[in-house]
């Protein structure tokens, strides 16, 4: 297999993770979308470290793992907070601000 | 040194006065004070200016220059030539005029007179830097700066539509100044290429000024030139001058309608034509349509206004006319008029707004057609009407005039047909300052203003009983002292300059000379006379 | 070519002619500035300075007449006014002939008329203010034919126009007379520019605007400049002397007090435009064309003013046209040239001398008449007020011509040149003349009879404030004036005309009156036809007026040219019509513009910017997912434009 | 194994101590910040977090002073090339600590709001006595809180505040230093994050309004991670174009261009996205009227000052290093974007209704006249962009504390008809705010102006004339609601039941007069600044 195909399927859910935070409501799953996007920017980087037979792109990987870790510790947090005060989790229901 | 003097003085008198917010009657004195201090001081440098070493080919004068910002090549410096002086002159004239004329001034509720003269003296201090700034970069952050304190003299103590009038004011001319900044900058990139390293002093960029690419200078023009054509205000570019002028309060109108709007008209001369002179010479007849339309437009303008003060501002936009007619018909006896118009048009606009705030503290209304007949009750005020209205409509006598006739004469050889529109402006001149004193000041005593005034104190009655027309002038009083104190000094200039201008042509004259050498051009007539 | 006088610096007293003007600009400088305090005895002040000024004048023209002819014309600098590089006006005076018989007449008649005043004015609470505007009046008028260059001219046409302002206006509370200054003003700037146009063009091309350079130098310049500058000027003198097509302001004139008519709107003022033509003659004899317009002008203007004359019942304002027509008789002499330049001054002269007359015999039949105007109401005056009667009547024969009197001498020389003048000219410009001094008999006539003889109209009727009329002499001060002037008409004409005595003063200045020759009549005939026509107008006045009673109310159906002459032959209607109401309307129309079209602009552009923004913050719709869909948007856009940049 | 035998040669990479330096002392501070919110009793901690903070900030602008002093014009890569210390990091850091301890001061006051604007509510009270660790969030549970205003802990104790905003605000910092310092996108990405985390949580952290400033968190979180996304995968495709993710590889491979520009350029469009978004550049700015609004006001003025700076470094950084050489590939497309973004912000805060909004579409204008120094890959166009920065954080920073200031019964007096005839009330606050607005319009004798002139002369000499007459077009439009705000301060009547202002304490009156003072300065003598602005160029 060439690794482009690996690139295209990272290409590929890396837009449904971004349709997905465009077309859901739920924030949780808004966000669960958006760690789609970063585990196939992972894809991409591990293909290209295949590619360019160095590591730099599995270690990099590695790192975006645990900020993709730490930022779901955060985010979670905030949408616990806003579920709490709201008894919701659509984020549709958060428009106060706007104009 | 006397320039920064001249310059910071009034700066500290803003600053001392502001806070008395309390002691009007102090505040007052203190800025008279100010002002006067800064008259004596003008007169000083008057004498310290050597109109022979002009003549010899110094272009300015008192000079003082520090490095201000090297990374942009800019100097605090400071330097007059003629054209300079004579506007610092007219400020320093000016002030303690407008100070005086605003003693008894109404102020409106919550504001303080401290306010309102400590505005003043901020706004000499930025004039004084406008006209005495040597360096491009300095004359633009005076430029800018000099909204400020005008925009809150507006908008605090203006009339009911004051809010509207200042925000216009503020953000037409901020508009101008910062496409002029495009220009500033433009002219900064273009000095680095030609010179090595960006400069802003104002010499070196005239030295520059022939071998700059035409292109180049046409654009830079128009950027300049916008901004001053917004100041000046030339047609079409005009509309916020009726506007701030009848908001403003009258002391401030007559600053900016006498001073502030000068500096548009300066930078014409000072800084369009020495530093492009081929775009100006090009673009010439863009400006003379302008001009002339402006001095046409303007006068029928004023001939339908039914506001006072928007009346007297529309005189000022025909005024403007002739002034850049002046400057953009290329010889020294144009240039000569042209600013001698500048200080003209300040005495004399000035005096007729004074007098149009008299009338209105009087009468309580901006509308010409809530006044009639004033003379019969105050025919003091109504002689001074007249005097800056025939100021105002140039008869030969007047200091307008010799400007007028300098303009005209001067513009004639190279530019005989906008001249000959421009010189029909005068009939409009003499129409519109006539039917407007026609109006207010002769025939029977009618109008809501005038009767309203009387009323409270006597019946309506004939009027030629002395006894009565006494007993009414107290509801309409003609001049009180104060008053008479204000108008004097400007009546006096009015017909000291209309018969003996000549101190101040020989102060002018060496500085449009060199001025025209450094458009590049020769007098069209000048040969002839030898 | 004029042969130019030699001009030299002026010594002796000439060399104080300055103090002709300062005098009564001083005078009416300190009675403008004293104000109440001079009540008492300003006008003796304004009275004094005019008449020092005089004394002043006729020393300097027993000076000047002691030399000989070619030493005659000097100058006085005092400073200079306007210098700016090559550009240098004086602030100068010139002395000649010219000038210092314009001097004399301005200051003598100028005594009388202040004289005069203190008995007209004594009842008026302004009469301190009056006397202050005729004193700058004579100021301004004697800087006007002193000045040395074009542009101390100007300063003086400009400062008389002011003068003449003021004093038409005088009476501040008549809306008629505050419109009729107005007017006066305009049409005199509109002739202003004609003047200042002229100046520029003189400037553009011989870089001068003194008249000892200019009339050196004035050969240097091509012949259509030349044509040009003379229609300017002319222009200029059509504002000021109220010749056609400007000649509609100088009968509403008549507003100011009577006085002021007599000085300003008969004697003096209005005579600037001949003095004009005069003094520039060296720029005149250059072009036939431009001496040509000039002529024509007059000959319309003399026929208008005497045809709208005839239709009048204002006692004032038929000698206002009555002055129209006289100066246009004026005009037509200065424009035949050098056999006509002394001979308008001459009857300049005389004119000044019986008009000015008249209108105080006209003040004084209005001070008699409660300042009525009307002559149908007046009749009968002649017992009420003999030496009235005898000096407006002495006048009257002067000005129609009557043989031997001051119009005789002066009217009949100018006509009799009109027909000397080539081919077509000489029988328009001399039938016209001719035909309107018989017009000029006519109404002169007229007036006369409706004034002093036939019935007395005025018993039956009330005054404005319900009294009756009580018709008196008026007081010394006013007849002696009357009385001087009176003189002055009859002698004037003989005086001046005798033996050329006049021409031969003025031929430094003008250049030797040249003899008229040949023509469309025989010299001999044409007195005989002026006379013939003058008894005519005397006749038919007689036969339509004297005849049968007037009635008080002016008939309303009359014929059609009647019907026009009461409308000035519709010159104001055609001013309201071409001028003022469109420009009116133009106005209004600006002022929409201005507001509408060229601040609209600017406040559109406000408003612009603000409903954009008031449309564009509707898209921040608080849904964080459409804020994704903006950002992916612009995403695709950014990564989509830099591939196209790169790959296109 | 080969990995095995590198990992048998790994050694630590040197560092420069003395570079790094600032950095590490705010890190060092921040970890300590978390120990003291974990072991300090709850009523010493504010005392003690304040000391902390400000010790640390002075401690690293010493630390970065003596570094300058001492260091050469030239700049080091450090810690194996992650870090570039060159002269704009210097200045950078200078700013953001200078601006840290600004926000810092704002953060700390409690005078203007009783216990500060952090205060922990009852709810959270609550939270913490059963769970007896500290929640992250100041919100906590309960939207019906009976008595929001009480004080916590015991009776005659002054209310305390959350204190975890300290840490978060050091976190953030030092993220910030971070990510202007970075030298390859790894180490930018991971930037990133440190301090855009801390930051989602800080706009949460409002004591009242609870509800807008969850939303804002919410709504700044998710965008946040949104573009984060957007950032990593552009950080992916130039890895895959250049084989590495150093500024200076990216720019060696560029030159080389045997591969795909496709990769290069569809990188460089979705890594300035994100570094967009942080610098809330139109269109990408949707986040920013909403966060500033929401967001307690001193963490506004925080993220108004600081993370406009970091960004702007970053992009500064970003474009200078490794694409300075492909500018003409994309010079095109950022001027439609700085033109958007001037246009957005200019036309749209025309109509805003309060002030925060307001100021968050200014800051979109200003992002967009940012972009044209930052695009102008010359000497003068970075250093005009650091000073921008640097004038531009001060008086956002001293605006922001102004607005704190003007409160109504219930919290701060945002809304613009709460404005009207301040200047009656309080002559004081509304000069400071017109000076400061002046500021932002750019009117001459104020920083604004300096720094408009520094960013604009190298954006024309570089060829943007057109970009540059914009760019005052859209100044004069921006300056409306600049002046509309000064026009209603003084010019209006007072509302009868208009805001108070609050009589600031010394913390807020030092961080105002700091900006004030600065923005003052920068305007008149700006010579030195623009000196440091202009000491030296990035290293690669």
């Amino acid at each position: 297999m060439t690794p482009t195909y690996y690139l295209l399927l990272s290409a590929l859910l890396f837009s449904i993770g971004a349709v997905g935070v465009l077309v859901r409501r739920n924030a949780i799953v808004v966000f669960m979308c958006i760690e789609l996007m970063l585990n196939s920017v992972n894809l991409t980087l591990v293909t290209f470290a295949r590619i360019n037979g160095a590591l730099d792109g599995q270690v990099i990987a590695f790192f975006v793992m645990v900020v993709a870790a730490a930022e779901v510790v955060v985010g979670l947090a905030i949408i616990m907070s806003i579920f709490r005060t709201r008894r919701t989790a659509s984020v549709d229901d958060a428009n106060l601000l706007k104009y | 040194m006397l320039l920064l003097i001249l310059l910071l003085l009034p700066l500290v008198g803003a600053a001392v006065v502001a806070p008395m917010k309390n002691n009007a009657r102090t505040a007052k004195l203190v800025a008279l004070g100010f002002s006067l201090v800064s008259l004596v001081l003008t007169i000083v440098t008057w004498f310290s200016y050597s109109v022979a070493a002009a003549s010899s080919g110094t272009r300015f004068q008192l000079e003082l220059s520090v490095d201000w910002i090297p990374a942009f090549g800019t100097h605090f410096a400071l330097g007059i030539d003629g054209i300079a002086l004579v506007m610092l002159a007219l400020i320093a004239v000016l002030v303690p005029i407008v100070m005086a004329f605003s003693w008894e001034e109404r102020i409106p509720e919550g504001r303080s007179a401290a306010g309102f003269y400590s505005l003043i003296l901020a706004t000499q201090s930025l004039l004084v830097g406008v006209f005495a700034a040597t360096d491009v970069f300095l004359f633009y952050v005076f430029f800018e700066a000099m909204l400020v304190p005008m925009y809150f003299m507006i908008g605090r103590f203006g009339g009911p539509r004051r809010q509207y009038a200042a925000v216009k004011f503020f953000l037409y001319s901020l508009l101008g100044g910062l496409i002029m900044l495009a220009a500033v900058i433009g002219l900064f990139v273009v000095s680095g290429e030609q010179l090595g390293s960006g400069t802003f002093t104002w010499v070196d960029l005239q030295r520059m000024a022939a071998s700059v690419p035409e292109s180049t200078q046409i654009w830079l023009f128009l950027g300049f030139f916008l901004a001053f054509a917004i100041k000046a205000p030339l047609v079409p570019f005009h509309t916020w001058l009726p506007d701030a002028g009848a908001e403003a309060p009258v002391g401030a109108g007559v600053l900016l309608v006498g001073v502030l709007d000068k500096v548009g008209t300066f930078g014409f001369l000072r800084y369009c034509l020495p530093l492009f002179p081929f775009a100006s010479k090009t673009l010439a007849p863009l400006v003379l349509t302008l001009a002339v339309i402006g001095i046409l437009y303007g006068a029928l303008l004023a001939v339908g206004q039914t506001d006072l003060k928007r009346f007297v501002s529309y005189t000022s936009i025909a005024h403007f006319g002739f002034i850049a007619l002046g400057i953009f018909s290329f010889s020294s006896q144009a240039f000569a008029g042209a600013t001698l118009y500048m200080v003209n048009h300040g005495i004399s606009t000035g005096m007729l707004f004074i007098v149009v705030g008299l009338l209105i503290t009087r009468g309580g209304s901006r509308l010409i057609g809530d006044y009639g007949g004033v003379s019969t009750v105050a025919p003091l005020l109504a002689g001074a009407f007249l005097v800056a209205g025939l100021s105002s409509l140039a008869l030969p006598g007047t200091n307008s005039f010799v400007s007028e006739f300098l303009v005209l004469l001067g513009s004639y050889p190279r530019q005989p047909v906008y001249t000959i529109l421009a010189t029909v402006g005068i009939i409009f001149a003499a129409l519109y300052v006539l039917w407007v004193y026609q109006r207010t000041m002769q025939g029977p005593l009618r109008g809501s203003a005038v009767l309203g005034a009387l009323d409270t104190v006597g019946g309506p009655g004939t009027m030629l009983d002395p006894a009565l027309s006494a007993k009414r002038s107290s509801g309409f009083p003609d001049l009180g002292r104060r008053e008479i104190a204000v108008l004097t000094p400007l009546i006096v200039l009015i017909l000291v300059l209309g018969f003996f201008p000549g101190p101040v042509l020989d102060v002018i004259t060496p500085s449009v000379v060199a001025t025209m050498n450094e458009v590049g051009l020769a007098d069209p007539v000048g040969g002839l006379s030898q | 070519m004029t042969e130019l006088p030699t001009v030299e610096v002026a010594s002796g007293i000439t060399s104080l002619a300055w103090l002709l003007f300062v005098l009564p600009a001083a005078g009416s400088l300190i009675l403008f500035v004293a104000g109440r305090r001079a009540n008492t005895w300003g006008h003796w002040l304004g009275v004094l300075t005019v008449v020092a000024s005089f004394a002043l004048g006729l020393a300097i023209f027993f000076q000047t007449i002691g030399m000989s002819a070619d030493q005659r014309t000097t100058e006085v600098h005092l400073f200079d006014w306007i210098a700016v590089a090559g550009l240098k006006v004086d602030f100068g005076l010139r002395l000649d002939p010219l000038s210092l018989t314009f001097v004399l007449l301005i200051t003598g008649v100028g005594s009388l008329i202040h004289i005069y005043s203190v008995g007209y004015m004594s009842h008026d609470p302004g009469r301190r203010r009056f006397f202050a505007q005729l004193n700058l009046f004579v100021a301004a008028m004697l800087i006007l034919v002193l000045g040395n260059n074009f542009v101390m001219l100007y300063l003086g046409w400009e400062g008389v126009g002011l003068a003449s302002y003021l004093l038409i206006g005088f009476y501040q509370d008549r809306p008629s007379a505050a419109t009729a200054a107005k007017k006066a003003f305009l049409m005199n700037r509109v002739g202003d520019v004609g003047l200042a146009l002229a100046i520029f063009l003189l400037w553009t091309n011989l870089g001068t605007v003194q008249y000892t350079d200019v009339f050196e130098r004035i050969g240097q310049v091509s012949p259509g400049t030349v044509v040009a500058i003379t229609v300017l000027l002319l222009l200029g003198a059509c504002g000021k002397s109220g010749q056609f097509p400007l000649q509609a302001w100088l009968p509403d004139a008549m507003e100011g007090p009577t006085p002021v008519s007599a000085l300003i709107h008969a004697a003096t003022m209005v005579t600037a435009g001949v003095y004009l033509i005069a003094r520039t003659n060296p720029i005149y004899n250059l072009t036939e064309s431009g001496r040509l317009v000039v002529a024509l002008i007059g000959t319309i203007t003399l026929l208008i003013g005497a045809i709208i004359g005839c239709a009048y019942d204002d006692i004032k304002k038929v000698l206002a046209y009555s002055t129209v027509s006289q100066i246009g008789y004026m005009i037509l002499a200065v424009g035949l040239g050098p056999i006509g330049y002394a001979l308008g001054i001459a009857h300049l002269l005389a004119h000044g001398f019986f008009k000015a007359g008249l209108f105080l015999g006209a003040g004084s039949v209005m001070h008699a008449m409660d300042d009525n105007v009307d002559m149908r109401r007046y009749g009968g005056l002649w017992r009420k007020m003999p030496i009235t009667f005898v000096t407006f009547g002495l006048g009257y024969l002067a000005l129609i011509g009557f043989p031997f009197l001051s119009g005789y001498f002066t009217k009949d020389a100018i006509i009799e040149a009109a027909f000397t003048a080539p081919g077509w000219q000489g029988w328009v410009f001399g039938l016209t003349a001719s035909v309107a001094a018989g017009l000029t008999a006519f109404y002169m006539t007229r007036l006369m009879i409706m004034t002093f003889f036939g019935e007395k109209r005025w018993e039956e009727l009330e005054t404005s404030d319900g009294g009756h009329y009580h018709p008196h002499e008026s007081p010394l001060s006013m007849t002696v004036p009357m009385i001087i002037l009176a003189f002055g008409s009859v002698l004037a004409g003989f005086l001046l005309t005798n033996g050329k005595a006049l021409a031969t003063w003025l031929a430094p200045s003008l250049g030797e009156l040249r003899e008229a020759e040949g023509g469309a009549l025989p010299h001999s005939v044409t007195p005989w036809l002026v006379l013939a026509l003058s008894a005519l107008g005397v006749l038919v006045a007689y036969l339509v007026v004297g005849r049968r009673p007037t009635p008080v109310e002016r008939p309303e159906r009359v014929s059609l040219p009647v019907r026009a002459a009461r409308r000035d032959l519709y010159a104001n209607a055609i001013n309201e019509a071409v001028i003022a109401r469109p420009g009116t309307w133009l106005s209004r129309f600006l002022v929409f513009v201005d507001n509408r079209g060229v601040d609209g602009v600017v406040n559109g552009t406000a408003a612009l910017f603000g409903g954009s923004s008031g449309r564009l913050r509707r898209l921040q719709t608080g849904f964080v997912r459409s804020y994704a869909l903006s950002m992916l948007g612009g995403t695709v856009l950014v990564a989509a434009a830099l591939l196209v940049v790169r790959f296109s | 194994m080969s990995i095995l035998a590198q990992q048998a040669q790994l050694t630590a990479p040197p560092i420069d101590y003395g570079a790094v330096a600032p950095l590490l002392i705010i890190l060092g501070a921040a970890c300590v910040a978390v120990l003291i919110e974990a072991f300090l009793p709850r009523h010493q901690r504010w005392p003690a977090q304040v000391v902390l903070s400000i010790v640390a900030l002075v401690a690293a602008g010493l630390a970065l002073a003596l570094y300058a002093g001492n260091s050469g014009p030239e700049g080091i890569t450090t810690i194996s090339d992650a870090l570039a210390v060159d002269r704009p990091t210097l200045f950078l850091w200078g700013t953001l600590l200078a601006l840290g301890l600004g926000s810092i001061l704002l953060i700390a006051d409690r005078s203007v709001e009783p216990g500060g604007a952090f205060l922990a509510s009852a709810a959270s009270r609550a939270a913490v006595g059963g769970g007896g660790g500290g929640v992250a969030t100041g919100g906590g549970v309960g939207g019906g809180d009976p008595d929001p205003d009480r004080g916590y802990g015991s009776p005659d104790q002054a209310p305390t505040m959350q204190t975890e905003v300290f840490p978060f605000t050091l976190f953030a910092l030092a993220g910030m230093m971070t990510f202007c310092a970075a030298n390859d996108l790894l180490t930018m990405f991971i930037a990133l994050e440190v301090l855009s985390l801390p930051l989602y949580l800080m706009c949460g952290l409002a004591r009242r309004r609870r509800l807008l400033s969850q939303e804002a968190a919410v709504k700044y979180f998710l965008l946040g991670a949104f573009a984060s996304a957007f950032f990593l995968y552009g950080l992916a495709l130039l890895y895959g174009y250049a084989g590495s993710v150093r500024f200076s590889e990216i720019a060696a491979a560029s030159a080389g261009s045997q591969k795909s520009d496709a990769l290069l350029l569809g990188g460089l469009g979705l890594l300035v996205v994100g570094l967009m978004f942080k610098a809330s550049v139109g269109p990408f700015h949707t986040w920013t009227p909403d966060v500033y609004q929401g967001a307690p006001t001193p963490v506004t003025a925080f993220m108004g000052a600081c993370t406009k700076v970091a960004a702007f470094g970053g992009i500064l950084r970003v474009l200078y290093v490794a694409f300075g050489d492909t500018r003409w590939e994309w010079r095109g497309v950022l001027w439609a974007v700085a033109i958007a973004s001037m246009v957005i912000g200019a036309v749209i805060g025309l109509t805003q209704t309060d002030v925060k909004r307001m100021i968050a579409y200014s800051s979109v204008a200003h992002a967009g006249f940012l972009l044209l120094g930052a695009m102008s890959i010359t000497a003068a166009g970075t250093s005009g962009t650091l000073f921008y920065l640097l004038a531009y954080g001060f008086t956002t920073l001293a605006v922001f504390g102004v607005i704190s200031l003007v409160r109504g019964p219930d919290g701060e007096a945002t809304h613009l008809s709460q404005w009207a005839g301040l200047a009656k009330r309080s002559p004081v606050v509304a000069a400071v705010m017109s000076f400061l607005l002046l500021a932002l319009a750019g009117i001459p004798l104020t920083s604004g102006f300096t720094a408009k002139f520094a960013v604009f002369s190298a954006a024309s000499a570089d060829g943007m004339v057109p970009l540059v007459v914009i760019a005052l077009i859209a100044s004069a439009v921006a300056a409306f609601f600049y002046v509309r705000v000064i026009v209603l301060m003084y010019f209006s009547e007072p509302a009868p039941d208009g805001p108070t202002v609050t009589v600031p304490g010394a913390f807020t009156t030092a961080a105002i007069t700091l900006g004030v003072l600065v923005t003052l300065l920068l305007g008149i003598v700006p010579t030195l600044a623009l000196g440091w602005a202009g000491a030296g160029t990035f290293v690669g």
